[in-house]
């Protein structure tokens, strides 16, 4: 008992002065939209800016545990946030000529994209179950609505609400899973999640069952991944940006926090075959059905279910190097989806309609940038060498070899070898058939354009120079909380 | 005694919770949960949680169900009807999977669950139902929360408006 | 005495609704009934929740359960406010009868 | 020796007129190209004397000159080194001297035959490149070097007979010599690995030393390897089986015919079989097949040649034959003399095919002998020398063939074993010879004209640069065979076999050659040969020239099947081409449509079709309705905790 | 600038195409004319760079030479490790000879992206080189696979009608060998740290490793697939004939000419060093496989009617005899077989580049479409005739010495029988070849529309007689070139056998 009513020091402020931030750029955007429309060109930058302050502040924040234990500003932390702040500035630089093009330029939409972006940072910081839930459906709200946001789209409606049931479902079995742990555990801290013994209570293993469908869900990953093309296609693509990255890597840093927590000294064999088994099906349902789309969106929406299948192996490997691998992974694969998907926002010309990889048959003389940069984002997801994709499946497929999962590597590169065929499909699209559409795009906004080669530069950057993201991430992961030796 | 105000509560909630998922006509259909949800509110009281339960009672089945309603009527949705396309696959093993869903769950629950009684150590079940107690933590140990849920409802706010208002809104 | 309720009668009660709920959810085509069926089950939850923190001696089940009734709250208005947009564009809000996206 | 021109220039100056012609002959008109090609033949004809009339006059003594090295590898280290020995400086001598003629006679032949400045700049630039390579093949001091020139000589072959390139034939008959000698070169190249093996060395100097030294250690492995070293010869010197090509090679333009594939490159597998004495006389059972598979050809092509109407084809078949004889030679150990048949051989055949050559330019390109007739008066030189030639082949004494094949048959009746048999058959080919060599004399130049006007009112006498070749190779006829007289005209009649004798000198241990036979024997054996080949002459006179060609004609109306196998060359081509030919353009029709269209991409395709089909059918999973996804994810829960929890 | 070449000559050479590719990002699309030249430029600067490899190549020393060694990625000891020796040394060279020559061919030829076309082709030769000159798994492997992009879009955008099935048949084809092989690398460096406690991924650090038989069979397999389909052994050759007849002709001068000795040549510098046990285990395999592709390639050669396919199946009977060289393992053949991947590099680079004259022209690989051109055309028939002869192992050409040199060396070796199978090579290699020049160059005049033909240009025929001319050198003086092989090859040897001895021992 303290004898002032409300406990909060100045580390907790400063700990949480990212998130402030973002919350505070996302009101000043409606503000400005509210009393000054004619500024919405600025929007962007607001929201640019938004970030930036917040990434600075998180940058800048002492290492270690706020609020009683249940915040953390780890390098762990760190890292994840940089990587969704990365997410958030591509979403956000993308979104402007996107918006633009489509005459949506609403503040709103910016606003939302802070406060999900604010609720994933909840997620990889908040080590309390309630905190990451509630990170969780703030996320969540905010992308129901901005699946939907294109009210006169009925595709885009339609997003919204298959992304919502589902949603709403799966976050009833994440919050059903979380009460069954809070059960076992007395607590809704993570650390309380550390006792001997834990592991064997079968509520906790039903808890931690459901906390892997509701955020298996958040990943895409089969078989919880109905929803993900169905949603991709209706949504703004600058907004798939985002969402096809960050929340992802968000629900697997929580998994591995919670099965760390629970499993100190690794995890159960059943534990091991069942997500092993999710991560082949996801890997190998994703890129079999990616072959047979025809829809830019929806193909990047498998190659995604079957990239989170990849991943998943870090989590079967378990221990901290894998969770090191898992975030050199995501770091390859934001730049690569999020870089896939500015190209899907630059190329096509109408943002309401569907996506036809048809059209963009030609593309690589029409917008040689865009095109150029699509098709190394695509040999990026393929994991074609000296790109950022192939590092990624390097280390995780190292961790792998290295504790022994010989079989799941060898599934997983034979899978890299189907998703050759349709992300090669997508490159033959670009370069060399004869275009449907004669008429020039649109000259790239110069928001593009950087979105565009920063994700390249990301490409190759990490890919010809992995090291000093390996050894950050190998870093980041050796401050993971709770964690067994 | 106060097992069986529980039980009596907690079997109309599941009763009326089944009248809802049976039930073709929406309307009734929320009409049955607001009684669920008043019975569960009941329940709440038993388990020592009436704040929970005046809020159950005020928000839920006060606010939020007649939202429901309310959209119910606005969008003037009819009753289910069959529109003969059997879905035999979702409604089979949907049902079959709910069965071994339930027996799963149950079974766990009972044997999890069985020998532990409320309060056991004796702790005083006034306190426990002191809403002064729950403000002092919401605003101590769960600041970060409650602050959190209000970017939640902030960002619910803005997105209901982004959704429902009129289309000539700039 | 009313400690005399067994933790399981609780738990069970709860797993019930929870089930009930995801029944419904899986068994319903009209989308504001699945979600009336996914209150439930959230409603499930909060009654676990709550004789969990009964069971327990602490305050955290109702701190939760007061958090989730917010979310609920909101996730409502969202979701209603979908239902509405949603309607606009098919006149229906038939889950059966919304698949533009698929395949 | 100190000032003695160098072996290696002898190759060298052909080669350089191989260069220019092929450089820049199309440009510089046929004079220029004459006297380049010709140049070059000449100038190595001096060159090659220049060495020769020393060595023959010195002691024979064996030379070898390194040049560079060629390959080291591993424990192979070839030189490019030159060799001359008595049998090499044979070789040399008439190679050069009648290659320098050919060179000649091509001038008027290849004006005469209005080739186009680039055909014929093309064409004196590969008989230059022939000379060359058949230079290297003789003088060659390795195996390797050997078989260089052993293909270059191929090459020049394939091109030379190709010469005509847009007649289908032609370049057919190109190929199907270089292919056919290719079979041959597989089995000498495993020769070559089974030599290297065994000895450790391709020089000949260091093999011969060797296998002569420790006989008994290599003998083994020897019998293989001559046996493919054999194989090598029969493809280069057209033995049966693989004779097929020679016949068709006559595609090419005479002169062509007349120094490749009479006088010098056929002969490249006697060479090598004299050259490879030491190891073959330690394979008794190859030497035996080498006879049996020499008498066998010459027996079988002199039988072919009857029935040719072809004049070329008559010549072809006679060369087939008399290389028979040849091998027939080294099979019973007669080295020398087959030789000296080879040297012989040289002389009256290619003045054969240079009278031939005239012929066919008088009658217009025309070779049927059935249009022929009577052009003894209209071309002198050319019957006479046609004649002496004629008289040398057919072993009429004599006349240069007569010594040759007289020589062969008695070292056939000599040898032990089987040599009474192989003398037979090799007389009864004989008489053959005779016969089928009037055969064609009678009907080109006896009776009457039997061509159209225009071919009459065309014949003429050939120019003087194609008489003149013809003139020195007539004469030769004549007198190369004085050069190796037998025995019985006294004790040094015989010049040829001591000069080479050297190289076939005995081995230790391995007895020599038996006694020299009785000079009684010896005189009877040439008077049966002799009478064998007059009777021949004799009858084919009458026959063809008396008779006009009735009775062969009745003949042959009576025997239709044999005539008509016999005319047919007993359909080997038609055998080998159902044996071998379809076979081959089947199996590798079926292994590219079946094994790589239908089995292994059959395969892959339909993989890569199965994984796209599935994913055709697992997209419909993908219903739309949100309530399925629902239930997937509930199904995905339930087996999760059907599989995890229901374990514990 | 004399420390720069002295030191680092070899990242000179691998990196100044990329350098120049960069380069001709910054040119605007529509400068075509000087994309081409530049790119022609960069590549001869290349060879000219690359040519003092060969002049200051010591001939004596053993091991690699040049070496460079950085640090790539410290932690698991990746690093950028550079060398050669005689044998990589002659493909470098091979490439960058080899690329001009590509290049100066596509000079008249290739009409659209120009400067695509030339990034590609430059990102092409920076990625051959690498993985040539790699002393280190993961930079051999990225090299590798980086290959396969511009090599994708070579045939791909510039191709022939059925460009897109062979370009997917290429790409997927190559990469299904090369991920078994990455898998295998990765092991065993963990292998490696697993038994020092250090990460190195460096060859001169993971040839110390042994491994138990069956280990090191499955490694063994998963590397020799790899290099297996890239070389082409049947059965896993099918890509090639498609891409090599769908590619432009330049790409198909740079498959042929260089893509498929990186199988050979892999083998050599990874399969055997690292898994001599294996290698020699399954001698019998590689040289079964060798001998079938000689026989294999040369029949099915025989059935194409498409002069491209020709000549694509005449490499898998020629790799085959190269791969019949290098299962025998002994110093003769060996040395034959490196010998005879710059040998076909060189004559089947000319017949592809001949056959790219025609095809420019015609727009007709079909053989009945031709047939007695020789007249027309008889330059090019004449240095047709000459590759087809190098081709088919005349002596006094190229193709001679290599192929003899294989097949005396593996009669030497203790399986006499495959020198015996694959010398039918010598056989059928005439009988096609030969085919092909007498139905496209020889025979009566069949084709009208072969009347207009054009003999070849000069910038064609300066690439062609660059190849004839060095046939001719090597078929003369092979020891130029054997030299250089031999210490190569010995080392090999050496660490072979002393591996061997090791196992033995252990």
């Amino acid at each position: 008992m303290n004898d002032s009513f409300v406990h909060f020091t100045h580390a907790d402020l400063l700990s949480i002065a990212p998130e402030i931030a973002l919350l505070v750029a996302g009101c000043l955007i409606l503000l400005v939209e509210a009393f000054a429309p004619a500024l919405r060109r600025w929007f962007a930058t607001i929201a640019l800016a938004g970030v930036a302050v917040s990434l600075y502040f998180l940058v800048n924040a002492p290492a270690g545990t706020t609020f009683g234990g249940r915040y953390d500003t780890s390098p762990l932390t760190v890292f994840v946030g940089l990587f969704l702040g990365a997410a958030a500035v591509l979403a956000i630089l993308v979104s402007r000529p996107y918006l633009e093009r489509a005459g949506e330029e609403r503040g709103e939409f910016y606003a939302l994209l802070l406060w999900g972006h604010l609720g994933v940072s909840l997620m990889t910081r908040g080590l309390d179950l309630i905190l990451i839930f509630i990170g969780l459906e703030t996320l969540s709200l905010a992308f129901y609505v901005l699946a939907g946001f294109f009210r006169r789209v009925a595709a885009s409606s339609e997003a919204g609400l298959k992304y919502f049931l589902t949603g709403a479902f799966g976050s009833a079995f994440t919050l059903y899973g979380i009460a069954l742990l809070f059960g076992a555990s007395g607590g809704t801290k993570l650390e309380e999640l550390v006792r001997p013994g834990l592991g064997g209570n079968p509520a906790v293993a039903f808890g931690l069952l459901f906390l892997l469908v509701g955020f298996g869900f958040k990943m895409s990953l089969a078989p919880f991944h109905a929803w993900a093309p169905d949603v991709y296609q209706g949504m703004p693509t600058p907004a798939v940006a985002y969402l096809s990255v960050a929340p992802k890597g968000a629900a697997l840093l929580v998994l591995f926090r919670v099965f760390s927590a629970v499993f100190q000294d690794g995890l159960p064999d059943r534990f091991r075959a069942g997500l092993a088994a999710l991560a082949i099906l996801s890997m190998t349902l994703g890129n079999v059905v990616a072959l047979a789309q025809r829809d830019a969106k929806r193909l990047l929406a498998y190659s995604g279910i079957a990239q989170m299948g990849y991943v998943t192996i870090a989590l079967v490997v378990f221990g901290r190097d894998a969770l090191a691998a898992a975030l050199v992974y995501f770091c390859a694969y934001l730049v690569s989806n999020a870089g896939a998907f500015a190209a899907v926002s630059a190329l096509y010309r109408d943002e309401t309609k569907a996506h036809p990889v048809a059209l963009l048959a030609g593309a690589g003389r029409r917008a040689p940038f865009a095109a150029a940069v699509f098709a190394l984002c695509l040999f990026s997801l393929a994991g074609i060498p000296a790109t950022a994709g192939f590092i990624g499946k390097f280390f995780l497929f190292k961790a792998a070899l290295e504790k022994g999962f010989y079989a799941l590597a060898l599934i997983g590169v034979a899978n890299s070898l189907v998703s050759i065929g349709y992300y090669l499909k997508v490159v033959y699209i670009l370069y060399m058939r004869d275009p449907v559409e004669t008429e020039a795009p649109p000259a790239l906004a110069l928001a593009d354009r950087l979105a565009l080669a920063l994700c390249a530069a990301g490409i190759l950057a990490i890919g010809i120079f992995p090291s000093t993201v390996w050894e950050v991430a190998r870093h980041a992961a050796a401050t993971l909380p709770f964690a067994g030796p | 005694m106060e097992r069986l105000v529980f039980d009596a509560a907690a079997l109309l909630a599941m009763l009326f919770a089944g009248v809802m998922v049976v039930s073709r006509d929406p309307v009734k259909s929320v009409l049955a949960l607001v009684v669920s949800f008043f019975a569960l509110a009941v329940c709440y009281v038993m388990v020592l949680s009436p704040f929970i339960a005046g809020l159950q009672v005020i928000v839920y089945a006060g606010a939020i169900l007649v939202l429901f309603l309310f959209v119910l009527m606005l969008l003037n949705v009819g009753r289910e009807q069959p529109d003969g396309m059997p879905r035999p696959i979702q409604t089979v093993l949907g049902s079959l999977a709910v069965f071994v869903f339930a027996g799963l769950l149950l079974g766990m629950l009972r044997a999890s669950g069985s020998k532990i009684p409320l309060l056991t150590d004796g702790l005083d079940p006034v306190e426990m139902a002191r809403p002064a107690e729950l403000a002092r933590l919401l605003f101590s140990d769960y600041l970060l929360h409650f602050e959190a849920v209000s970017v939640l409802l902030l960002a619910a706010l803005v997105g209901a408006f982004v959704l429902a208002r009129r289309e000539d809104a700039p | 005495m009313i400690g005399s309720i067994p933790l399981s009668d609780v738990l069970l009660a709860s797993g019930a609704l929870f089930a009930i709920g995801v029944a419904g959810a899986l068994l319903r085509r009209n989308a504001i009934q699945i979600f009336l069926s996914i209150e439930l089950m959230m409603n499930a939850a909060n009654l676990a929740l709550l004789g969990y923190g009964a069971a327990l001696g602490t305050h955290e089940g109702q701190i939760v359960v007061f958090f989730v009734i917010a979310i609920a709250a909101a996730e409502a208005s969202v979701g209603l406010a979908i239902f509405v947009a949603l309607f606009r564009h098919t006149e229906t809000i038939d889950v059966n009868k919304i698949n533009l996206l698929k395949w | 020796m100190t000032s003695a021109l160098p072996l290696w220039v002898l190759p060298a100056i052909p080669l350089a007129g191989f260069v220019i012609n092929a450089l820049l002959g199309t440009r510089l008109g046929k004079s220029f190209v004459s006297t380049v090609g010709v140049g070059a033949a000449g100038l190595v004809t001096l060159a090659a004397y220049s060495r020769l009339i020393p060595f023959f006059s010195g002691t024979h003594a064996t030379v070898v000159e390194p040049v560079t090295n060629w390959i080291t590898v591993a424990g192979l280290s070839i030189d490019v080194s030159f060799r001359l020995d008595p049998l090499s400086a044979l070789m040399l001598a008439f190679v050069t001297f009648v290659a320098f003629l050919i060179h000649v006679y091509a001038i008027g032949y290849m004006h005469g035959d209005h080739a186009t400045d680039a055909g014929y700049a093309r064409f004196f630039a590969y008989l230059n490149l022939f000379l060359f390579a058949m230079l290297t093949l003789v003088l060659a001091e390795s195996f390797l070097l050997m078989f260089v020139g052993w293909e270059g000589v191929g090459l020049c072959s394939y091109l030379l007979v190709g010469y005509y390139f847009d007649r289908e034939y032609a370049a057919a008959a190109g190929r199907k010599a270089f292919v056919v000698n290719r079979i041959g070169d597989y089995g000498f190249l495993l020769g070559m690995f089974g030599i290297f093996a065994a000895f450790g060395s391709l020089n000949y100097s260091e093999v011969f030393r060797k296998a002569a030294e420790q006989p008994a250690q290599f003998s083994p492995a020897l019998s293989v390897i001559c046996l493919c070293l054999f194989i090598g010869a029969m493809g280069k010197s057209a033995q049966v089986p693989l004779y097929v090509w020679l016949p068709d090679a006559m595609a090419g333009p005479t002169p062509v015919s007349a120094l490749i594939h009479a006088a010098t490159m056929v002969t490249a597998g006697v060479y090598m079989l004299a050259r490879c004495n030491v190891l073959f006389r330690l394979a008794p059972e190859v030497m035996l097949f080498v006879a049996v598979i020499g008498c066998f050809t010459a027996l079988f092509a002199g039988t072919i040649a009857i029935a040719q109407q072809d004049l070329k084809k008559v010549l072809a078949y006679s060369t087939i034959s008399q290389l028979g004889y040849m091998f027939l030679a080294c099979g019973v150990g007669a080295f020398g003399v087959g030789m000296f048949h080879v040297m012989t051989h040289a002389c009256f055949k290619a003045c054969l095919f240079l009278g031939a050559g005239s012929v066919m330019h008088a009658m217009s390109d025309d070779l049927d002998l059935r249009h022929m007739g009577g052009l003894r008066a209209k071309m002198p030189i050319t019957f006479w020398t046609f004649m002496a030639a004629t008289l040398a082949i057919s072993g009429i004494p004599p006349f240069a063939g007569f010594f040759s094949k007289d020589a062969i048959l008695a070292s056939s009746f000599e040898a032990p074993g089987l040599g009474k048999l192989l003398w037979f058959v090799g007389l009864a080919t004989a008489g053959l010879t005779a016969f089928y060599m009037f055969r064609i004399v009678s009907l080109t130049f006896y009776g009457e004209f039997r061509g159209t006007k225009e071919q009459a009112h065309h014949v003429h006498e050939a120019p003087a640069s194609m008489t003149f070749p013809l003139i020195v190779l007539g004469l030769l006829s004549l007198v190369a065979g004085w050069l190796g007289l037998p025995a019985v005209f006294g004790e040094h009649a015989d010049v040829i076999g001591p000069f080479l004798a050297p190289v076939f000198a005995p081995i230790t241990g391995h007895a020599a050659a038996g006694e020299a036979m009785p000079h009684a024997t010896e005189w009877l054996l040439m008077a049966v040969s002799v009478a064998v080949a007059a009777s021949g002459l004799y009858l084919a006179y009458v026959w063809y020239a008396k008779q006009g060609g009735r009775t062969p004609a009745r003949l042959a109306a009576s025997y239709p099947a044999v005539y008509g196998l016999v005319a047919d060359k007993y359909r080997i081509d038609e055998l080998y081409d159902v044996l071998f030919v379809r076979p081959f353009a089947w199996l590798a029709r079926t292994l590219w449509k079946v094994v790589d269209v239908l089995i292994i991409d059959g395969f892959l395709n339909a993989a890569a079709f199965l994984v796209e089909l599935a994913g055709d059918f697992l997209r419909f999973l993908q219903t739309g309705n949100v309530r399925n996804y629902a239930l997937t994810f509930f199904l995905g829960l339930v087996a999760l905790l059907l599989f995890v929890v229901g374990a514990i | 600038m004399d420390a720069l070449l002295h030191d680092h000559l070899l990242t000179l050479v691998v990196f100044i195409p990329a350098a120049g590719a960069a380069l001709l990002l910054l040119f605007p699309r529509s400068a075509e004319g000087a994309a081409r030249n530049l790119a022609l430029a960069v590549s001869i600067l290349d060879l000219a760079v690359s040519l003092p490899l060969w002049t200051r190549f010591a001939l004596t020393q053993e091991g690699f030479q040049f070496r460079e060694k950085l640090a790539w990625v410290p932690q698991l000891g990746i690093s950028y490790s550079v060398g050669i020796d005689g044998i990589s040394l002659l493909l470098v060279l091979l490439t960058t000879v080899l690329t001009p020559v590509a290049l100066l061919f596509s000079l008249t030829h290739v009409e659209k992206e120009v400067r695509g076309y030339s990034i590609a082709f430059l990102i092409l030769e920076t990625g051959m080189l690498g993985s040539l000159v790699a002393l280190d798994l993961v930079l051999f492997y990225v090299f590798w696979e980086v290959m396969l992009v511009p090599m994708y879009f070579i045939i791909g955008i510039w191709g022939g009608p059925r460009r897109i099935y062979a370009s997917m048949k290429f790409f997927l084809f190559t990469m299904a060998g090369s991920l078994l092989m990455f898998l295998a690398i990765l092991f065993i460096a963990i292998r490696y740290h697993a038994a020092t406690g250090l990460w190195s991924f460096a060859l001169e650090d993971v040839t110390r490793l042994t491994f138990t038989g069956y280990t090191e069979t499955l490694l063994f397999f998963a590397f020799a697939l790899a290099f297996a389909i890239k070389v082409p052994v049947f059965p896993v050759h099918t890509w090639l004939p498609d891409a090599h007849t769908e590619a432009p002709t330049a790409g198909s001068i740079i498959l042929a000419g260089v893509l498929l000795k990186l199988g050979v040549y892999g083998y050599l510098r990874f399969a055997l060093p690292l898994f001599p046990d294996a290698a020699l285990r399954y001698a019998w395999l590689v040289g079964l496989l060798g001998v079938i592709g000689v026989v294999y390639g040369a029949l099915v050669a025989y059935a194409q009617h498409d002069m491209k396919r020709v000549v694509a199946y005449s490499s898998v009977s020629h790799l085959g005899l190269v791969v019949v060289g290098v299962g025998a393992f002994t110093t003769m053949s060996l040395s034959g077989a490196v010998l005879q991947m710059i040998n076909h590099g060189l004559s089947t680079g000319a017949l592809f580049l001949l056959v790219g004259v025609l095809y420019e022209r015609r727009h007709t690989r079909e053989l009945d479409a031709y047939g007695g051109i020789a007249a027309v055309v008889p330059v090019t028939t004449a240095l047709f005739l000459i590759a087809t002869l190098s081709s088919i192992g005349l002596p006094g050409l190229n193709g001679f010495v290599g192929e003899f040199t294989i097949l005396l060396g593996t009669w030497l070796s203790p399986h006499r029988w495959w020198a015996m199978a694959a010398a039918t090579g010598v056989v059928l290699s005439a009988i096609y070849m030969l085919t092909l020049v007498q139905r496209v160059f020889w025979n009566p005049f069949a084709n009208e529309a072969n009347r207009t033909l054009t003999d070849i240009r000069p910038s064609e025929f300066i690439a062609a007689a660059t190849l004839v001319v060095l046939m001719v050198w090597i078929g003369v003086r092979p020891n130029d070139v054997l030299d250089r092989i031999r210490p190569a090859v010995e080392t090999l040897q050496k660490s072979v056998a002393a591996r061997q001895i090791a196992e033995a021992g252990r």
